[in-house]
């Protein structure tokens, strides 16, 4: 089932009651989750994000445009009605109900047509907590289960009755790094496996990159660029958007273009043809640097530090610290005062320096 | 962790309570149990020299009286009807409260009123209400000026007027007038608690349940009650604790004869026994009846406590 | 030390209480020699004065003090009687009692139970001297002349504790008058009832004519039980021995009578109705009464509201009540008396006893007093005070009604009686009222004689448990 | 697992919207009809109190009651003010009650501190002790209390109105309650740093307990406007008595021993307003500082 935002909008009333003005939490948001897919909703806290969330659960009422799932428009439809999945960022689990009974709650809600028997229903919260690993928890209070087993008992309970969609809000932010990385793979599978059109919410770009299928990146309430998360790390449409992704992050310079060619300082980079002249900024990758002797770059080194897998060289430039990362398998003196590298061309982006977007060359 | 420093600070910090304790709480205990075992004690005559030889006779006395089980009888059965009907009450006007953004400053007061007012003429006010006017009530010559705005109520909307406290009225009509008194008194209290543990009871629970497309009555008693149970559980066991204590309401509707004018004593309860034994000085029956009553009253809270330990969530 | 003397003083009155049938016992406290000797005392005074009764109060106590300059009269207003009762009765257990206090008999019987009131018999017959600010002298005790001016029934109150002794002395009384629609009964020829069978006669035939009224509201149940047990001279309670005693035949027959009354819709009483009966007999519209037996110092009450022109709808007639036997006439006497408590200090009591002497012998505050209260005066000689005379003259059904009321206590003065005072006795005049308000208004009953034997063993089984 | 069970059947969503807004809209409906019914039977008395508080006697006496003063008595209230000479009760019941509150207040913190922070032998059983102690009749300590306080020499005096009932068990336990959700690593940590018990106490957990403190001010205020039994016996004299001696009946008894009822409604009005002003103005604190303590039974 594919979910359809077409020009949702989301204004607050502002905190003081006696100003007028309102917030805008989200601006214009047109976007189409495709059936069966993992999409992130991805940008800084406060971008609007949770709150797009909650207006496909329902939970949220909508200012402006229309929400439909596959093609029933569901904009004005109560949250119980549409057949969602919610995952809390604290789980909210009953804190009164056993393992079983939390999974067991909503199927005791359905009535009518989709009334169970006592065994199916059981029989169902089996198969979720299985899903889930935590079928030999059932009959734990939450309070006695660990961050991971309760998030993996929130998820449980929101899958049981086999929603349209699962929305999960910021599901990894109270877990502990290395329980983190479990659990997105683990959310990555259960996805995989049930075939659930899933969007969740994250600020941490590296869990977003890591297991969607597709990425939405916003800033305040507006959706800067959608796309799969390899093809917007590497076609970033904005500055900001090629900022937001990367560990460690994309090293920013201030450069000009004359004449087809591309300068940070005095250092001629590289050939951009048919890129009028103007002054612009740089973004290079840290991958993108070539430890070349006689690359046209040059920095001032400030230390090496050595990752196993392969090398970061922080050095410096213009005042501005510049991190690369480069094969181990080249040898940096590390008493010398310059560095020189030469950059690969598609790790080098060039933006507006006005309206920071993006320049193709 | 223990250590002596801590020992000796603290019972620094509850000397002035523990003093003041010993002095107006041990004390009067202590000398409630004495007069208890005094047989006959009366009070005048042991301010005259008299003395008397220990005994259990109080107690005999105060079991032997033929009023003594209407006495209890009327107390429980208060408790027991007074106490649930409050609570549930209270639970669904916390409830509704929070559910609501406009007026609910305004209704907050309102029901926060009577634990502002004195009781002895609000009990004056609800017998205005309740009481008929008239004579030779329920009898072919019935005479009735004014049933009462309670009456006028009910005629109004096609029902007959009711004896509720007058000459001849019924044993239940009387308990249904004590039972709107003594739950309109013990409503603030209880919706005040209850709506402050419903402030601090966490919203995403109700999200999660909304969600799950949970009906209005299944959230109420699936997750606010049991989230709300150990608020629940104080108001009921305070609720006992008062209520097996009830004398001043019963005063405020019916006045000292604590019945309808033709059967004196009808609602007396076991404090009304107490002041009786109080006031025809046989301040050692006083003594029996109130220790009888903490008897029922320490069995009963732990009753409370024994259930509440196994529904309530912690 | 305290004990000691306090048990010497208990044994004396308890020894006293055995001697004695009738006979005088020895009087607990006997007068010091000299009398008063002028030292600085204050008097504590419990009282139940509305504000406008202490305003009295307050201009006779300065007058008392030109004669007495070293007495301070504190007096406090406690509540209702019983609040002053129930107080009393707390401080008496710590020896912090008052000097003097507003008393019915039964509290007084309360308060010997430690022996604390001070008896008056030795004070009443001594000749000492005392001399005034103003030079005057007086005897400390009464002269013959001032005990002859009191009004018997009421002086004979203090006496009724078993004993013989003095307890109290009378300070402003009431009693029980009946209040009858003059205009409606010359209007229909009608006469106010002397005796019980001419006001049964009568209830019929008021019924007939005003099928909405009740004829008769009779206020008190207590009062009404026992003036009945009184004019039958059947038993009511007795001050020592056995207490209670209404249970027996005669009494259940006039409950009987009285409630074939109820039955058919002549009587109803305050508690029965729900508020003093005056409402229903001063009412011009719907149901209302011809007749009510109420206080006499509620006479204004009993008044209806005058119209724009200062007139009144009908003129209210006041009578004796009905009697059983006219060579027989018993009628209640109420209102409060006054004790003294036994004080270390005899002054005290002395001080006490010569304010209390003050007021209830001055013919003056008397006649302030009672025209203020509707209460009636204690002592004879004041129906020859000037501004009371002139009162009393003015009595009419409607704006002097309470110069009227006064006029028929003190015609009936010769038959006032008070029942025996004892510990317990409030607790006997309580369930008698009882009694009538629920043998009366018990209707759907199949067998009512059974209903009321059963009724009257029940309420001597109560009396009996609150006193023993 | 995998198939994708469509959970909503294929139902017409409008009609499912409608639907459910209705029933959002018809339990919102529910919900304010009953609050207000319920707020109509609270408010009934006190409005009837008003209404008969306005009234001559005579008005109040009638067998047909008015649901509105024929002529308004406001002479009642003046009257009231001066029979029951309310100026000089007011005062006293203001005095004793801000006096009894600090010193509770003080003795509160302190025995909750003790209870919720430090160890020591016999804390549970004495807390037990403590509880227990709210079950017993009150009526039983008054003849006691009497004789002790009297050998004390304290009749008719405001220490005898205040010191008796310095120690409120209930709220010792609300404020424990909320002491105890103070986490014990603060105390630790400034132990650590060498700051006294007092100290933490007054820099840290009573700030963080205010709200707590101040319903309880608040709750203890309005007992003293309540108690009757007490002040009756102990505090006669005009001096020293409380507003609810004031109230009785028995002030307003004129010579026939009938009770002024408006005058005493009147009074009785005087004497509530404000305390109910309290209330609408402190309303948020009350409420937020009872559920800050969070019973937990």
């Amino acid at each position: 089932m594919k979910v359809v935002l077409q020009n949702v909008t989301k204004v607050f009333p502002s905190r003081n009651k006696k100003s007028k003005e309102t917030v805008l939490a989200v601006d214009d948001f047109t976007f189409t989750v495709p059936d069966g897919k993992l999409v992130g909703l991805l940008g800084p806290s406060g971008c609007g994000k949770s709150t797009t969330l909650y207006m496909i659960s329902g939970l949220q009422k909508v200012s402006g445009g229309k929400i439909f799932f596959d093609d029933d428009d569901v904009t004005d439809l109560a949250a119980e009605k549409r057949g969602v999945g919610l995952v809390f960022q604290n789980y909210a689990l009953y804190p009164h109900l056993t393992v079983r009974q939390n999974i067991l709650f909503p199927l005791q809600n359905l009535k009518g047509a989709d009334k169970l028997t006592k065994d199916e229903m059981l029989d169902r919260a089996v198969k979720a907590a299985r899903l889930v690993q935590i079928d030999e928890l059932m009959d734990r209070k939450p309070s006695e289960l660990s961050g991971g087993q309760q998030q993996r008992v929130a998820i449980a309970r929101a899958l049981v009755k086999m929603p349209r969609v699962l929305l999960l809000d910021e599901p990894l932010s109270n877990l502990d790094a290395r329980l983190r990385l479990q659990t997105r793979e683990e959310i990555r599978r259960i996805q995989r496996e049930t075939g659930i059109t899933t969007v969740f919410v994250t600020h941490d770009q590296e869990e977003a990159m890591s297991i969607s299928d597709l990425i939405v990146v916003m800033k305040k309430g507006v959706i800067q660029q959608i796309g799969k998360p390899q093809d917007v790390y590497d076609d970033p449409v904005n500055l900001f958007v090629a900022k937001f992704l990367g560990t460690p992050p994309i090293n920013v310079f201030d450069g000009k273009v004359e004449n087809g060619r591309l300068f940070i300082g005095e250092d001629a980079v590289l050939d951009v043809p048919g890129v009028e002249n103007r002054e612009v900024f740089v973004g290079v990758r840290p991958e993108g640097f070539v430890y070349d002797p006689a690359g046209a770059l040059s920095c001032s080194l400030t230390g090496i530090e050595v990752m196993g897998r392969d090398i970061s060289i922080v050095s410096e430039k213009d005042g501005k610290v510049v991190r690369s990362i480069v094969n181990s398998d080249v040898t940096v003196d590390p008493s010398a005062k310059d560095v020189r590298y030469s950059l690969k061309p598609n790790k080098v982006f060039i933006f507006n320096k006005a309206t920071e977007e993006r320049i193709c060359f | 962790m223990v250590d002596n420093k801590q020992q000796w600070k603290a019972w620094l910090y509850l000397s002035p309570a523990i003093i003041l304790l010993l002095v107006f709480t041990v004390w009067p205990i202590i000398n409630t149990v004495r007069m208890a075992f005094l047989d006959g004690y009366k009070g005048l005559e042991a301010a005259g020299g008299a003395t008397f030889n220990f005994g259990v006779q109080n107690f005999v006395k105060v079991v032997s009286y033929n009023r003594f089980l209407s006495c209890l009888g009327n107390t429980a059965l208060l408790c027991v009807l007074t106490v649930p009907i409050s609570t549930l009450l209270a639970l669904l006007i916390a409830v509704c409260l929070n559910s609501i953004k406009a007026l609910q400053k305004p209704l907050q007061t309102i029901f926060f009123l009577p634990y502002v007012t004195n009781t002895i003429a609000i009990g004056m006010v609800f017998a205005a209400m309740f009481n008929i006017v008239g004579s030779f009530i329920g009898t072919e010559n019935e005479l009735i000026s004014n049933a009462g705005i309670i009456n006028n109520i009910i005629t109004f909307f096609g029902g007959s007027n009711v004896n509720w406290i007058n000459a001849g009225s019924s044993y239940t009509a009387n308990i249904v007038v004590m039972v709107v008194y003594i739950v309109w008194n013990a409503l603030p209290f209880k919706i005040l608690i209850l709506l402050g543990g419903l402030q601090s009871v966490n919203k995403q629970y109700y999200e999660a349940a909304k969600v799950d497309g949970t009906s209005r009555s299944r959230t109420f008693w699936r997750i606010t009650v049991p989230l709300l149970s150990p608020m629940i559980a104080y108001v009921v066991i305070t609720g006992f604790i008062g209520g097996f204590k009830e004398y001043s309401s019963i005063v405020g509707i019916f006045g000292s004869t604590m019945g309808p004018p033709n059967l004196d004593r009808r609602l007396n309860t076991m404090v009304g026994f107490i002041y009786d034994s109080l006031s025809s000085n046989n301040q050692g029956r006083a003594s029996a009846a109130a220790l009888i009553l903490f008897g029922i009253i320490l069995v009963v809270t732990l009753l409370n406590l024994y259930v509440s330990k196994k529904r309530v969530h912690y | 030390m305290k004990k000691l003397l306090v048990f010497i003083l208990l044994a004396a009155t308890a020894l006293s209480l055995f001697a004695c049938g009738k006979a005088k016992a020895a009087p607990n406290f006997t007068v010091p020699e000299g009398g008063y000797d002028g030292s600085e005392v204050t008097v504590k005074f419990y009282h139940t004065m509305g504000s406008n009764l202490s305003d009295v109060l307050d201009i006779y106590i300065e007058e008392f003090n030109k004669l007495y300059p070293n007495i301070h009269i504190a007096y406090e207003k406690i509540g209702g009687y019983d609040d002053v009762r129930n107080q009393i009765s707390t401080e008496l257990s710590y020896r912090t009692e008052p000097n003097m206090a507003y008393c019915y008999p039964d509290h007084v019987a309360l308060y010997n139970l430690t022996g604390a009131v001070a008896t008056l018999d030795n004070i009443i017959d001594s000749t000492i001297e005392v001399t005034r600010a103003d030079g005057t002298k007086e005897i400390l005790g009464l002269t013959e002349e001032q005990k002859n001016d009191f009004i018997k029934g009421y002086y004979e109150e203090g006496m009724q504790f078993g004993d013989g002794l003095m307890y109290t002395m009378p300070f402003s009384k009431s009693t029980e008058v009946l209040y009858y629609d003059k205009t409606f009964f010359e209007a229909n020829g009608l006469t106010p009832p002397t005796s019980w069978d001419e006001m049964e006669a009568l209830c019929g035939r008021i019924k007939e004519i005003d099928r909405d009224s009740i004829p008769l509201g009779y206020d008190s149940e207590a009062n009404w039980f026992i003036t009945m047990c009184e004019q039958y001279k059947s038993p009511y309670t007795s001050a020592t021995g056995e207490h209670y005693l209404f249970n027996n035949d005669v009494n259940k027959a006039f409950v009987k009578r009285f409630r074939e009354w109820y039955g058919k819709g002549w009587v109803t009483t305050q508690k029965l109705y729900g508020s003093y009966t005056s409402g229903l007999f001063t009412s011009t519209n719907g149901t209302r009464c011809y007749m009510c037996i109420g206080s006499s110092a509620g006479a204004t009450h009993q008044r209806p509201a005058a119209g724009d022109d200062g007139s009144y709808p009908f003129e209210v007639g006041i009578t004796s009540i009905p009697q059983v036997d006219q060579s027989n006439k018993k009628i209640i006497s109420q209102g409060p008396s006054i004790c003294i408590f036994k004080k270390e200090n005899p002054q005290e009591v002395i001080a006490s006893w010569l304010f209390l002497k003050y007021l209830i012998t001055s013919v003056e505050f008397q006649a302030e007093f009672s025209m203020a209260s509707g209460y009636v005066p204690v002592i004879k000689s004041v129906s020859e005070n000037p501004t009371y005379a002139d009162f009393i003259s003015k009595a009419d059904g409607g704006k002097y009604i309470s110069a009227l009321s006064a006029k028929v206590c003190l015609e009936q003065a010769d038959y006032y009686y008070t029942s025996p005072a004892f510990n317990g006795s409030s607790t006997a005049r309580d369930q008698v009222g009882a009694l009538i308000s629920k043998c009366l208004a018990e209707t759907d009953v199949a067998d009512g004689d059974a209903f009321i034997n059963k009724a009257f063993t029940d309420a001597i089984d109560e009396c009996e448990y609150q006193g023993g | 697992m995998s198939e994708n069970i469509k959970v909503m059947k294929q139902k017409d969503i409008s009609k499912v919207t409608r639907h459910a807004k209705a029933g959002g809209i018809a339990a919102k409906v529910l919900t304010y009809v009953f609050l207000v019914i319920m707020a109509l039977i609270v408010l009934f008395p006190f409005y009837w109190m008003i209404n008969s508080s306005l009234k001559t006697v005579d008005e109040y006496r009638m067998s047909t009651p008015t649901f509105w003063p024929q002529h308004v008595m406001w002479s009642n209230y003046s009257e009231a003010f001066r029979v029951a000479n309310l100026g000089r009760l007011f005062l006293n019941t203001v005095i004793v009650g801000v006096i009894s509150t600090v010193l509770s207040l003080v003795i509160t913190v302190l025995s909750a501190f003790a209870f919720a922070r430090l160890q020591f032998k016999g804390k549970n059983v004495l807390f037990a002790g403590l509880l227990a102690t709210m079950m017993i009749p009150g009526e039983l300590f008054t003849i006691t209390n009497y004789g002790t306080v009297n050998d004390l020499g304290w009749m008719n005096t405001y220490t005898v109105l205040i010191v008796p009932f310095l120690v409120s068990v209930f709220y010792i336990y609300l404020l424990r309650q909320n002491f105890l959700q103070i986490p014990n690593e603060l105390y630790l940590a400034a132990k650590v740093d060498g700051t006294s018990d007092i100290k933490y106490l007054w820099k840290v957990m009573i700030p963080l307990s205010l709200p707590t403190i101040i319903s309880i001010t608040i709750l203890k205020m309005m007992g003293a406007w309540n108690s009757y039994i007490w002040p009756q016996l102990v505090a006669t004299d005009d001096l020293h008595k409380l507003i609810t001696n004031g109230l009785r009946g028995t002030a307003f008894l004129d010579e026939a021993g009938e009770t002024n009822y408006p005058a005493q409604m009147a009074a009785v009005a005087l004497v509530s307003l404000p305390l109910f002003l309290v209330f609408v103005f402190l309303r948020k604190y009350i409420i937020r500082g009872v559920s800050r303590s969070g019973i937990k039974g």
